[in-house]
Order: C-alpha cells, then structure tokens, then sequence
C-alpha cells in the first residue's frame, strides 16, 4: 500500500449532503492525517455517520470533494473505497446472520486470496490479531457482540485497509473490551494505519484520539488537541450545554416490594446451555436495581422472560405480590410494567407508522389511548394529544406527531419511547441501555425523567453495558454470567474497572 | 394537492401505459387500437354489461378483501380460492337442503359459507401458528384438495342432482337468496353489492379504530415489536387467516344467491387469484380496492366485447397484467420524482440565509 | 464488592458448531427410511405399484418440472427477491421451448425454453430491484402476463401451422435411452419377486431407464445449484444479497447486479421446467393451460425443501412420486400409502422422543394414529382424493415433521441502494 | 416391486384367455340409416356460433362444430358474411356467457348455437328475454323451452363401437380406458365402451382412469398425466386404450406409441388431425361425435322451417355418433362393428349411458 507520502491520509473539503427535508452535512472540512487516531464527534444526527459513508462511497455527496493521499477521487460505490484503501466499521452491525465467519469476512474480497486454504490461513492471521477466538465456519448469529466487532475489524483487514472507519465501536463493548480494543488500534497505529474514530463517550475520545473535530448541526465547528480540551469542554462544543452525569441523589428506596423473581430457569434453543438458571431477585419502589453483564450473558432473556415474551421454564414472577408467571405480555404491561427494549427499532417501534400509532403500541387495552369496549375502540385523538405531551415534555425533536417513526433520529426515538413507556403511571420500568447510541444531551434528559419517576416510587430494574450509568443511577447493582446472577456490588463504592472484572468473570470466579 | 397527485397520478400513468403497450402488441397482428378503445368504452352501454361490471367488481372485491386482510399481517393467503369454492359449494348444499323462512334462509346459508371459509383457512392457520407450516404451501396445497373434496361432495351419491351433462346441487328456493335490485333489460343488479361495500366499510374501520386492527398492522409491520407490546402474534397469525378465510367464504355468494342458485361444475373458478391481483392493485386499501376491482372487472368484460368485434381478447390479459405492474412502477417513480423535488426544494431554502459555519478551535 | 456465589458453568467452547450429523448422512438415512417403509408397506398390502420401475419413471418424469421451477425460485429467494411468477415463467418457457423446438429440435427448444423464461425473470427483476415493485405483485402480474403473451403469440405463430390456436405444431423430443447392462440387470432383479431387493432394483431401475437428456440435466442441476451458490464466489456474493443486502453492498458486492443475475437465472430454470414440459415424454408440444400450477408446486416443494437443493428435491420427488402412484395404480395404491405415511409418523414420532421433544413427538404419534384410523375405516380412497394425494402428504409430512424453515433474511424486503444505516 | 410390467401368466393370456361372442346377426347386415332431409335455402339466414372454451381448432367438438357451419355455408348458400362465431374464455361466469349470446342476439343472429353444456343456465335466461330468436345447444337437453333445441348424442352407442373394436383387437384381453375429467359427460364414454368391449368378450378386464376429478378441468389440458396413466395401463397389460381425455390425449397416444400398442381417438377423426400425424399410426379408430352434422343438420331445418324434423338424440341410427376407419387398422372387423351398430340401431342391443359400478 505504498503511495505517495501526503500528509493527509484523507482530506473532505466542503461535503454537503442532503436528505428530504434535513441536510446532514453541511460544507464539511474534514482532513485526517496519516497514522494518527482522529475523532470524530457530534450530538446524534449531526451528520457523522452521514460523512463517513460518504468516504466509503455508500453515498454520494451532493457537493465538495475527497482525497486520499493528497489525490482527488470520486467514489462511486464502496468498492472503489475499498481500492483506495479505506475501511470501514459500521455502526450497526453489517453482517449476515446465517453465513459463516469465513464467509462474512470473504464476501466482496474473494479476488485477495481466493476462497480456498489461502484465505483461511490469512483469515486466522488477522484474527490472531485482533484476538478473534472462534472457528470459522460458526454462523455469525452465535457470536457475541465482541466477537461480532472483531469480526467487522477483521472484514476490513482482510481488504487490506490503511485508513479505517470505527462508527462507534464501543458502544456495545464493556470497559475491558474497550482497553483491548484500543490496545488493538494503538499498535496497528504504530504499524502505519490510519483510524477515524467516532463515540459519544468523550472520555473514551480523549484517551485515543491524536485529533478531535467536532460536527454540529451538520456543519464541522472545529477542531481539537484532545491533550488540552476536557470532556466537559468538548461537549460543550458538541451541543452548547454542560456536561450531564448519571449520579442519583439521596436515596428513595422503601421497603415496598414491586417486583419479585425467584429461581428462574429459561431452556436454551434447542436443547442446549440454559439461558437462564436459578435468577432470582427483588425489586423495591423508588429503587433502582442495575444489572450489570457482558451482552450475551442472559440480561436480554432475562428482562424478556420478565415481560413474558418468553415462557420460564421454571421459577415464579411476582409483581406488587401479584404472581404473574403465566400472564401474557399485554396482562404484565397492564399491571404496570413499562419496558424500555435494548433494540427500539425491533422491539419498541413500527418505524412506518406515525408517532401517534407508535404510542399507542403496548396500551393498546388502555386509557387515553383506547376506549376498549367489546369492539377494542381506540382513541386516535387521545393517542395524538398524548404523544404531543411526550413531544413536549421529553424533548423528542420532531416536525410533528404524523411523521413515521423511523424519520426520527436515533436519540429522539429513543426519547419517544421512554416517554411512552413512562406514561400511565407504570410501577415498575424495566430498562434496557436506555440511553445507548444517544448524545449526551438527550442522554442528560432521559436520566433526569427516570430519577424524576424513581422519586414518584417507580422501582426500576436498569440493564446497561455504559458502567458509569449503571453505577451512576442504580441504588444496588448484580452482575450477570452466563445466565446466572453471580455478584452484588454497592454503587457507592464499586468502580468500573472492579464490575467489568466481575462481568468477564477475570475476578477469580471464573473457571 | 400534491397527495391527491401522488395518489392519483401514478394509476393514471400505468393504465396510459398499459394502453400504449396493447396498442402496440395489436398493431403488430394487424389490428387497430382505435377500434379496440372505442369497442372498449362503448360496452359499457351495452346490454347488461355495466351492471355486470358492478357485480363482478364486487366479487372481486370481496375477494381482494380476503387477500388483504392477510396482507396486513404479511400473510400470503393463496388460498381464497380454495376457501371461496368449497364455502359456496357447502353454503349451496346445505342452503337448498333447508326450508326456512326468507330472511333467515338467507343468513344461515351465509354464515355457513364464511364459516367454511374459516374452517378451511383455519387448517393452515393452525399449521403456521403452531407447526410452522409456512402458509404459501399449505393454502396452496388445500387450494388443490379443496377441488376433491368438492367433486366428492357434489357426486350423484353425494349432494349432487345430474342436470343434463352437468352436476348441479339442490336449487336454493327462492327464501334463501338474496333479492337484487332489476334494472330490466340492462340487467340486475347482486344485492351482495351492497354487503360487499358494508364488508369494506368494516374493514376500513376495523383497521384503522379498533384494537385489532392496531395489533394486525403491528404484527405485519414488526412482530418482533408487536410482541413486545403485548400483541400475541400466534393469536393474531389464527385470527388474521381466519377472518381472511370468513371473508374468502362470501366471494361465491353473490353469484349463487343473486342468480345461480345452485353450485355446478361449472361454477366459476380462478376469483381467488383476480383478489390477489385486485387487493395488490388496490395496496391494500378499501378504496383502492374497490377502483382495482371496478377497473379489472371492466377489463374482463372488455375480453368479450373485443372478442365481439375480432379484436384478440388477450390483450386484456396482456393489460392486465401490464397495469399491475405498471401502477407499481409508476407509483415508485412518482415517489422518487417528489423525493428528487423535495431536495431541490431544500437545498433552494438553504442557499438563501447561507449559514456561516461557527469556527470553534481550542 | 460482594459476591454471591453459584458454582459457574464450564465456559462454552467458543465457536462449538451445532453438534448434529454430516447433512449427506442425513440424506442417506432419509433416503433409507423412505425405502425401507416403501418395502415395508409393499410387502405388508400388496401394492406392488408402490416400488415399481413404471411408478419410479412415471415419478420422475412428474418431478422434473416441479424441480427445475423449485430450482428457479430457490436462485432467486436466495438473493432475497421472492419469485410467485415462476407459473408465468413457465409458461412463457413452454411456449418458447415449442417455438424454438418445432423449427431446430429438442435442444433448440432447451434453449428457447430458457430464455424465454429467462426473459420473464429479466422483467422481474426490472420491476422488483430498479423499481422496488413488491415481489409479489410483480409475480402475480408476470403470471398474466406470461399467460396473454403466450395466447397472443400463439395465435399470431402456432394457428398457421397447426390450426389450432391453443397448441403448437408437433415438437420432436429428445430420444429415451436406458443405462446399460445396469437397466437390464436391475430389471432382471425386479421380476425375481424377492422381498425388499426387488423393491430396491424397481425404484433404482425407473431411474436408470427410459431417460431423456433433459432428465440428466435437471438432475445435474441440483448438485450443480449446490455449488455454484455454497462453494464459488458468485454464489456467496449471491446468498449475501439475500441475507444482508446492505452488508455486501458495503462490502463494494454490485448487489444490484447479482440480484438481476439471480432473477434471471431463476427465470431461466423455470422456462427450462416449461421446456421439460413441452419435451417430456408424452407431449406433442406447447398446450395451453399445461402448466396446470407446477410453477406454483415447485414454490412450495422449494419452501419445503427449506431453501436448499437438496431438500427441494426431496419435496418435489416426493410430490413427483404419490403423483405417480395415484395416476398409475389409482386409490388403493394410495390407500396403501396411507398405511406408509402411519409408519413414517411412527418413526419421526420416535426421533423426536429421542431428542425429548415431547409436544411434536405426541403430534406426530396423533398424526399417525389418525391417519392409521382412516385406513383401517375405509377399504379404498375415493378417486376424488387420491387425485390430490400429493398435495395431503405434502400437508401431512410438512405438519408433522415441523421443521423449522429458514427463509433468507432479507426475503422480499425493498432493497435501495445507499440506503442502509 | 414383485411386478415388472410385463404380463403376468394367469392374469391375462395372449388371446387364449379372451373368449369372444359372435357378432349379432343382424337382417341386413349393415345398418340403414334415417334418410336426411333434404337440403334447404339458407341464404336468408344469420347464423351466429358460441364456442366453448378452446372454440375452432381444437382438435375437438368445437372444431366438429365449425366443420358443421361451413359445411352449411358450402352446401345450403348460407353466405359467410353472415355467420358469426364467439368462443367463451377459461372459468369465466355465467353473465360472460350470457352476455356473448346476447351479443349475436342483438346483432339480429337467428339462430344461434351453443356449443358445450356450460351455456345452458345462460341459454336459459338469454332465451327467455330473446323469445323470438331460434337457439340451438349442443351437449344439453336440460333447457326446457319452445325457441331452444337441444342438440345432444348417443356418446355410449359411438364408444360402445370402439369397445367393441378394443375387444375385437385385443391380444391380452385387457384394454384400458382414459377419461380427463371424471364428469358425467365423460362417464356416458366410459360406460359404452365398458359395454361394447364386455359385449364381444364377457370375460375381458377393463381398465378404467381418470386424469383429474369433476371441476378440475385441468384434466383436459394434462399430456404429461395423460402419459403416465396410459404407461400404468398398459405396464398392466392393457393393449388398447381408448380416450376421453381432450388435449391430454397426446400423452395418451405417445405412451402408447412408445409401447407399441393400439389406441382409440374422440370425437373427430383423431387420425386425421395435424398435430398428431407423429402418432397416428398407433391410432386404430376414433369415436366420432357428429357435433358437425347436428349443427349441420339444425342449420339446415331451421332453413326449411321444420325444426320438428331433427332427432331428439343423434346417435348410430342418424350417424350422429359413430367410429372412423381412416388407415385401414380395423379393415378386418368392420363387419362385426357393423352388425353391432345394426344391432344397435334395431334395439336388440341398449347401451347404457352411465358406467354400471
Ligand atoms: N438515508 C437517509 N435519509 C434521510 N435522512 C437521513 C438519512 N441518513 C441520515 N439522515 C439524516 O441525516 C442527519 C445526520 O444523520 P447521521 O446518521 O449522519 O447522524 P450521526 O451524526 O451519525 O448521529 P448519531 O450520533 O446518532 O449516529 C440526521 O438528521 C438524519 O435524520
Ligand atoms: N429511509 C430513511 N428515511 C428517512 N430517514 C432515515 C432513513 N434511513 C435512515 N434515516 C434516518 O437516518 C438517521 C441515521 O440513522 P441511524 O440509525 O444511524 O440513526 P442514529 O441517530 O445514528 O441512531 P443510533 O445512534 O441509534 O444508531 C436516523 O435519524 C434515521 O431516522
Ligand atoms: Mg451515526
Ligand atoms: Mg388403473
């Protein structure tokens, strides 16, 4: 990959790409020095992501120019990207779930080393490296998330990338995974190659980046030297508002029980590890009780089986000492259960229907939104005043409550959908990474609403993979292994590096 | 305005183009486009064929309905014309084997056939919702054996009378069908039309003000989120093909109780497909619907008039299935034709206040 | 920090596969068990129609269409683009078979066959990748049209030559030939009456003998489907279209390209299936009307073949086969089927014990009791039955053995480019 | 399987094990049939045609029909002009029907002819509104009113012939039977082929199919079923085949030509049809159904105003039905027919028009 020796791996000058009705980027300059980690940072829908698949050639910009290597180039489709050396991580997963690691990682790029024993041997090399440890004929629907961004790592290796994308990697990752991740990218950087970085999490930005620019509103503000800003700073650059952090105040735990579980066995898919076995725990109001584990540990099932969308195979659930083990979904949400899902876009919202429709998914037997009656009337008037509230009180940034779902931001349909699911007076919200892939902003939002219910004496059971939220708002947090609750920690004391430790198992619990 | 446009210029688009395609494929055998759209408009003021028009439109209709009604769930149901054919053939069985008072005859024999609709959508219902059983092959599987069991049923030794070389079952006495309304030599008119148009009057409202409608269009859009909001999808998969079956039931009935009054062997065939088609055309929607299934109606009368006149009938085929296609297109080239606009229209906004990007540097 | 502590589990074995057989043993003991309740049921009822060569001939000959639209469609949904107009496909394929056929021959009408169903796949794929018509839609109204164009074209190019607006002048087939001595020997085996070894010799012998070119191509086609789509390049920037369009697209796969390949390529097969019904044995050539729903039989014997080659064969063989043994030998061979298809319950009743898999293990022993019930009730299946006795077994193997299908991901969804997050 | 195909001993001898009658003998030998009227003036009339499904060149009764109006135009001066002919479309409902003869009715046709059975609830009602118009159906009699004749045929007399020719023929005593669709129409075939073949040789086996079951038209349109079915009977023994089977017959005549052995056509003189000059060397006979002299016939009673005039059912005695010996297959036992068709025609002999099972 030797070319001539630019200064600039990569240079965007004047980008400007608009969609219907918003434009992303705005006349943006971007220029990347080769070798050198450079962040990239914005408030959600400032129009990052937008940038960077521009460089890779996903999408076309309307106006403005590229270069790599101090050379002008026109990308028309990834691959021409991919020939000028780029790579890219996305951030969302881009793999196909029913082929093989080997298969996800070779697509596209069968003319480097072939399909045959060559490839694998490449493959297994590239995996050493980015301490990949699975066969390569596993489907990649049995990985983990960790696994599954090494595997994207890997993908863009294998292509023989020098300049990398990393679209919020770490979102997904907890603080150990993070550590490995970055000593990962600090040695391909002394190798030569060249990372674009992009996380909400500031401090994560300070510890790697060489450069920092920041996006706002879909124009770049700036630049920064990340050994002289503070996050605090930084964030102020992003959105113009103070940095939130997650601590909860006094305590507002009472000894009122609302949710109980005991003994809770969930069978695996056909037969294989149980996913869930013996979980038992307890759930008082005005107290927030985080769960903390590696994604992949049983969380997921366990907040699933709690909300009944999946049956126990054994074990009792009790909410406000009513034995709810064997109710349906829609019989759970109606006993005050609200349920904020880790995936909005599969479980909390039907992305082409209007905000309005949206809210009324999950109340749909409820007051204001339905009449109920034997014909199930609902109340399409009520649903819109009521989502206009939501609209109000949380924020959501929206042209109005008919616009479908899906053209809402991220962190606005996150904020949507805490709303929804704080409305009706619930007694118990179990949350799932309610702020993840949200900016800091609106992150500060959700965070309040939720101390602001807990204070009302909602009882909330948290699962999130952001430690410091979890250590922030939880009164008391359990750690997650392998479908079992296997740890207690105090939030006043713990400190993430002591729950990531207790979370991998590397706390001498683990076999 | 603009949404008027959008939805009204597409079709418009696609049947000018649909048209332009036959005219070519009829100029090439030599015969003249003219002649054809003349012969075409001018049917409809001819003997009873707007009338009949109207009747077939509703048929079509009831069994786009069908189709629909699955459709919103994302479930395929080919099967409305096995469902159709053996619910008119037992609603006719049993419909000449009672004596009953008029209106009463007449509601039993229909609740007979949305019942055995719904038993025979039923069969794959429960199959997909508990055995996983996609319901492509299964309701195309019953399509098939729907036609046996009903040549079982309609055997001389079963439920059948021979008429001539035909099998036909026991006339249906005058109670139990159902009275149209004469409008002397240009026909009559099904009284079924008016329950058809009822049925998507309900649907309409069913869909968008009622709680299964929600929870329909939930599970069809994400049943993953639907599941998460309470929405018991195996209860919606047997209650969505169910309805669809009850739906499927009625398709046979404006023609067995507005005029045939028995069922033979050869009762019409083939109303299962024309819904899929119709209900496509129409994107699911009640009044879509009904203008798809007047439009292929007229198209299908227009076989014969063009037959009258020596002009090839295929052609209608041919533009059938050229105006599926093509409302579809054109929909998706209007909605990328706004798309292109509405960027215009941005971009125009923006480059008039030219914002100064904020040099931050630290 | 306190730990509450349960005893931890072994870590799993990161990347353990699914522990199971090799797919080809599985086949081999599907294949065995249906043999061995094929023998089973001869010997205990007398029909000897079940393993007959004439019955395994007759299967074949039944199947080949069924397999090559089932071929066509697994091509296309594999590249996510869902194909309901393989019947439309089909039909324009028999038209061109017989068009082609009726001037140059049998290979001739191979050829028109496949492209003009290949053509029917291209107008497909126009409407569902550039203009993200609905697949469905789009099948619906290519099935129409595949039916006025061929009327239309009939009239314009057949009526001269054979009067008859509705058929094609006569169209040569391919010769029949008989692997040999093996046929012979086979066949010799077949007549010396010996329980389960003349039941093998007859199944095997139809398969060898009376063959057409054809019949060896569409065969091929299966392992050659396999391969191409499992083990080269095309086929797995193929198959990613179809799990995650977005994905090979970001990967610089022309995803556009391949799902125009696929669509085309299924088109093609499918008119090949036409074609195989224009040439078969039996046929004079293009008939109106003659597809009679195979298009639609290949989609679902594809869907029970759970998106793979080799399951569609086994679901169009298996539809291919009753179809055989109800034409041939008529209700009692089916009545006697029924008795097989109780034993084949019974079996899968007792695999799914073995995996204590106690609900469908109880279903299925149902199943096969009721299906034993109606046997013994009756003495012969009304022909009225008999005649669909492919599509109830089909029904009835499909609710018992309950396999979990696994449909591409990305089926059927509207794919545009650049527009993926 | 324990059956290879090939005869087994004891089922069925070559021709040892079929005994056969004697023909009937019958005064005067060969059959004397009704005298035909005379032919009229047609000039005057305008004469318009509804097909079924399939309508001129299908091989079949539509085509017979045609063959019946051009006949007509040939022989009584009816000018082509005013002729007109429609044909119906697959599935289509009865308004569609109603609607196509209507059609020639408004157009001042006079008379009208339907062909096939599926006209007649439409012929109904169409006839009742057109009182002073003339219609004519073929294949129906079920139409009850003084301005409709029914123009239907003894099928059984014809195909008790051609049974009797299968039996004549038959070296294994065992003939088959292929029907399309197992509808009432096709069963009159069966049960008279059934009746002739049992007539010449009481002990002979007769193999009996149907492609698809009644409603399922698709049974008429299916070579490749048609093939199969065909090998079966004849892997069973079966050496002459006779179909009803429309457009699947081709399979039926293929699988018998593939195996050497003898088959029967319909309806017209399958021997003669283009498509089939492949196969017409397996082609013994073919049971004709005179569509063509019925529609002849009418064509040619209305002009003469003496509607009166034609059979109630055309059959051996009006040679409304009958058999082919184009290719000279069954030059050898034209005799024995021909006494049979005598017999018939006196009544010594009744053929049954439902199968007896
Ligand atoms: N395909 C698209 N169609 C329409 N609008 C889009 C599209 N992609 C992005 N946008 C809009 O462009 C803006 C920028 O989006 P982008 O994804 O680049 O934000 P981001 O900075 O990556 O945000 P986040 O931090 O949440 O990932 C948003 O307002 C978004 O709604
Ligand atoms: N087809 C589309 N039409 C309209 N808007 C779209 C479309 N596709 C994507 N978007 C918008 O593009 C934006 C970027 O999508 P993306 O999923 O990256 O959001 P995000 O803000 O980054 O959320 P998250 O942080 O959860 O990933 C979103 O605001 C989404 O609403
Ligand atoms: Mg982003
Ligand atoms: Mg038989």
């Amino acid at each position: 990959m030797a070319g001539p020796e630019a200064e600039y791996a990569v240079e965007l000058s004047g980008i400007t790409k608009r969609f219907p009705g918003v434009v992303a980027n705005s006349d943006i300059h971007l220029a990347v020095r080769r070798g050198e980690v450079h962040a990239l940072c914005g408030e959600n829908g400032a129009g990052k992501s937008t940038l960077m698949k521009i460089l890779y050639g996903m999408q076309a910009p309307d106006e403005g120019t590229i270069a790599v290597n101090g050379e002008p180039v026109r990308f028309r489709s990834p691959a021409d990207a991919i020939k000028a050396g780029i790579g890219m991580v996305h951030q969302h997963f881009m793999l196909a779930d029913n082929l093989t690691v080997a298969e996800n990682i070779l697509l596209g790029a069968e003319a480097v080393h072939g399909i045959g024993a060559a490839a694998r041997r490449r493959i297994a090399e590239l995996a050493r490296t980015v301490g990949l440890n699975v066969a390569p004929d596993v489907l990649v629907e049995r990985l983990g998330v960790a696994d599954r961004q090494r595997v994207e790592i890997v993908k863009v290796l294998y292509r023989g990338a020098r300049t990398v994308i990393l679209d919020e990697p770490t979102a997904v990752l907890v603080p150990q995974e993070v550590d490995e991740l970055f000593s990962t990218l600090r040695a391909m950087r002394a190798a030569g190659y060249t990372f674009i970085f992009i996380s909400h999490k500031l401090d994560e930005v300070l510890a790697i980046a060489d450069t920092i620019t920041v996006i706002r509103r879909g124009t770049s503000v700036g630049t920064a030297d990340p050994r002289s800003v503070t996050s605090r700073s930084l964030a102020e650059m992003m959105v113009g508002s103070e940095l939130p952090s997650p601590e909860t105040r006094e305590s507002t735990v009472t000894d009122r029980e609302v949710l109980r579980v005991e003994g809770l066995d969930l069978a695996g898919d056909g037969g294989g590890r149980p996913l869930l076995s013996g979980v038992g725990l307890v759930v008082r109001a005005g107290e927030v009780l985080g769960i903390a584990g590696v994604e992949g540990n049983g969380q997921t099932e366990l907040v699933e089986t709690i909300m009944g969308m999946r049956r126990a195979g054994g074990g009792r659930i009790v909410l406000a000492g009513k034995d709810i083990t064997r109710a349906h979904t829609l019989e759970r949400r109606e006993a005050g259960i609200g349920y904020v899902p880790e995936d909005r876009t599969r479980h909390g919202l039907l992305a082409t229907q209007p905000l309005w429709a949206n809210r009324i998914l999950g109340y749909q037997s409820r007051r204001p939104v339905a009449r109920g009656g034997f014909l199930g009337l609902l109340d399409r008037a009520a649903a819109r005043r009521d989502t206009e509230r939501i609209v109000a009180e949380f924020d959501v940034r929206t042209p109005s409550v008919d616009v479908p779902a899906a053209a809402l931001s991220g962190g606005n349909q996150q904020k949507l959908v805490v709303g929804r699911e704080l409305s009706g007076d619930p007694v118990l919200l179990i949350a799932s990474h309610p702020t993840r892939g949200v900016d800091v902003g609106a992150q500060a939002g959700i965070w309040e609403e939720l101390r602001r219910a807990r204070a009302r004496g909602l009882a909330v059971l948290l699962i999130s993979a952001d430690l410091d939220e979890l250590i922030g708002l939880s009164d008391s947090i359990k750690v997650m292994l392998r479908g079992r609750l296997v740890a207690d920690a105090d939030p006043a004391t713990v400190t993430p590096e002591e729950l990531g430790a207790a979370m991998t198992g590397a706390d001498g619990q683990a076999a | 305005m603009t949404r008027l446009r959008t939805i009204l210029l597409p079709p418009a688009l696609a049947i000018v183009f649909a048209a332009l395609l036959c005219a070519v494929a009829l100029l090439i055998s030599g015969d003249s486009p003219i002649t054809a759209l003349r012969v075409m408009i001018g049917q409809i003021g001819e003997g009873t064929t707007a009338i009949d028009i109207v009747n077939s439109g509703a048929i079509y209709y009831l069994a786009a309905l069908a189709v629909a009604i699955g459709f919103q769930m994302k479930l395929f149901n080919i099967g409305v014309e096995g469902q159709f054919r053996l619910a008119a053939c037992a609603a006719a069985i049993v419909g000449g084997a009672l004596v009953l008072p008029p209106v009463l005859h007449t509601i039993v024999i229909i609740v007979v056939a949305a019942l055995v609709g719904a038993l025979w959508a039923g069969i794959a219902a429960v199959l997909k919702a508990y055995r996983g059983v996609s319901e492509v092959i299964s309701t195309i599987m019953l399509n098939f054996i729907a036609t046996g069991l009903i040549a079982f049923l309609i055997r001389p030794d079963s439920f059948g009378v021979l008429q001539g070389n035909n099998i036909s079952t026991n006339p249906i006495e005058p109670s139990g069908q159902f009275p149209g309304i004469p409008f002397g030599s240009s026909g009559t008119l099904f009284g079924m039309v008016f329950l058809a148009a009822a049925l998507g009057l309900g649907y309409w409202f069913l869909l968008n003000h009622t709680r299964f409608g929600f929870e329909l269009k939930a599970s069809g859009e994400s049943p993953t989120a639907a599941t998460a909001g309470g929405v018991n999808a195996r209860r919606m998969v047997i209650i969505a093909l169910v309805l669809s079956g009850a739906v499927a039931g009625l398709v046979g009935l404006p023609e067995l109780l507005g005029r045939d009054v028995a069922y033979t062997l050869t009762s019409p065939q083939g109303y299962g497909f024309t819904g899929i088609a119709v209900a496509l055309l129409g994107r699911n929607h009640p009044f879509g619907i009904a203008l798809g299934a007047l439009l292929w109606a007229f198209l299908d009368k227009s076989a014969l008039a063009l037959d009258n006149v020596g002009v090839p009938r295929e052609i209608v085929l041919i533009m059938q299935g050229s105006v599926v296609l093509s409302v579809v297109v054109a929909y998706e080239i209007v909605r990328r034709y706004e798309l292109a606009a509405e960027q215009r229209r941005v971009a125009a906004q923006l480059r008039e206040p030219a914002p100064a990007p904020v040099e931050v540097s630290s | 920090m306190t730990t509450t502590s349960t005893p931890l589990v072994a870590p799993p074995a990161a990347g353990q596969t699914r522990r199971g057989l090799p797919r080809w043993i599985v086949a081999a003991g599907i294949v065995a068990v249906g043999i061995g309740v094929l023998t089973l049921t001869t010997t205990l009822t007398g029909q000897v129609q079940l393993t007959s060569r004439g019955t395994t001939q007759a299967a074949v000959l039944l199947l080949l269409p069924i397999l090559l639209a089932g071929l066509g469609g697994l091509w296309s949904e594999r590249s996510g683009i869902i194909n309901i107009g393989l019947e439309g496909m089909m039909i324009l394929g028999t038209w061109g078979a017989a068009w082609a056929g009726y001037q140059w021959g049998p290979w001739a009408a191979v050829i028109g066959g496949t492209i003009f169903g290949a053509l029917g796949g291209l107008l497909h794929a126009i409407a569902t990748v550039t203009f993200n018509v609905n697949h469905i839609v789009s099948g619906v109204a290519i099935t129409l049209l595949g039916m006025g164009v061929t009327k239309y074209l009939s009239t314009l190019l057949f009526f001269p030559v054979s009067h008859n607006p509705r058929q094609s002048p006569h169209v040569e087939g391919f010769q029949t030939f008989s692997v040999q001595p093996l046929a012979d020997w086979l066949a010799q085996l077949e007549s010396q009456q010996r329980v389960l070894l003349s039941d093998i010799a007859g199944i095997l012998g139809g398969l060898v003998s009376g063959l057409t070119p054809l019949v060896i191509v569409a065969f091929a086609l299966v392992p050659i489907s396999y391969f191409v789509l499992w083990r080269t390049r095309f086929g797995l920037r193929l198959r990613s279209c179809g799990e995650n369009p977005v994905a090979a697209e970001s990967l610089g796969v022309n995803v556009f390209r391949y799902k125009y390949a696929a669509v085309i390529i299924s088109g093609g097969l499918a008119g090949l299936g036409g074609a195989a019904l224009t040439l078969n044995p039996g046929q004079l050539g293009y008939l109106e009307g003659q597809t009679g729903g195979r298009g639609y039989i290949g989609l679902a014997a594809m869907i029970f073949g759970n998106w793979r080659p080799g399951g569609l064969l086994a679901g169009s063989a298996l539809f291919g086969y009753v179809d055989g043994v109800q034409l041939r030998a008529g209700g009692e061979a089916v009545h006697a089927l029924l008795y097989g298809t109780s034993i084949l319950a019974l079996i899968i009743a007792v695999l799914w014990v073995a995996r204590r898999r106690w609900m469908p293990a109880l279903f299925a022993l149902g199943a096969g009791a009721v299906v034993y019930g109606v046997y013994m009730v009756i003495p012969e299946v009304p022909r009225e039955f008999a005649s669909y006795a492919p599509q109830l077994v089909t029904l009835l193997v499909l609710a018992v053995a309950s396999q979990r299908l696994r449909p591409p991901a990305a089926i059927g969804v509207e794919y545009r480019r650049g527009e993926g997050d | 399987a324990r059956d290879t195909g090939t005869p087994q001993p004891g089922a069925a001898g070559t021709g040892t094990g079929c005994e056969r009658n004697a023909a009937p003998a019958v005064a005067g030998g060969a059959a004397n049939t009704a005298a035909p009227l005379p032919n009229a003036d047609a000039s005057g009339l305008k004469v318009g045609l509804a097909f079924d499904i399939g309508g001129r060149g299908d091989g079949s009764f539509n085509d017979s029909a045609g063959a019946g109006l051009d006949r007509a135009v040939s022989e009584l001066g009816l000018p082509k002009a005013s002729t007109k002919e429609l044909t119906a479309a697959p599935n289509e409902s009865e308004d569609a029907a109603a609607t196509r003869l209507r059609q020639l009715v408004t157009e001042g046709y006079n008379p009208i002819i339907a062909v096939g059975f599926k006209y007649a609830t439409a012929l109904e009602t169409v006839a009742t509104e057109s009182p002073n118009t003339q219609f004519a159906i073929v294949d129906d009699s079920s139409v009850d009113l003084p301005n409709v004749t029914p123009l239907v045929f003894a099928e059984e007399q014809g195909s008790f012939l051609v049974g009797a020719a299968a039996a004549l023929k038959t070296q294994s005593c065992k003939i088959g039977f292929v029907g399309g669709v197992e509808q009432p129409l096709i069963q009159k075939f069966e049960a008279g082929y059934i009746q002739g073949a049992k007539a010449v040789a009481p002990n002979i086996q007769v193999d009996v199919d149907y492609l698809t079951p009644a409603g399922d038209f698709t049974g008429f349109n299916d070579p490749a079923k048609g093939q199969v079915v065909t090998t079966g009977q004849l892997d069973g023994g079966a050496d002459v085949i006779y179909h009803a089977a429309g457009g699947s017959g081709q399979g039926v005549f293929q699988a018998v030509k593939a195996a050497g052995k003898s088959a029967i056509g319909v309806d017209s003189d399958q021997y003669n049809i283009p498509a089939y000059t492949g196969v017409r060397d397996v082609i013994i006979t073919s049971m004709l159904k005179r569509v063509d002299v019925a529609v002849f016939d009418y064509i040619n009673a209305s002009a003469a105003g003496n509607l009166q005039s034609l059979p109630t059912v055309f059959d051996l005695k009006v040679d409304g039905v009958g058999y082919a010996t184009t290719g000279g297959k069954i030059a050898d036992i034209t005799a024995d027919l021909d006494a049979y068709k005598a017999a018939i025609i006196n009544g010594d002999i009744t053929v049954q028009s439902t199968p007896s099972s």
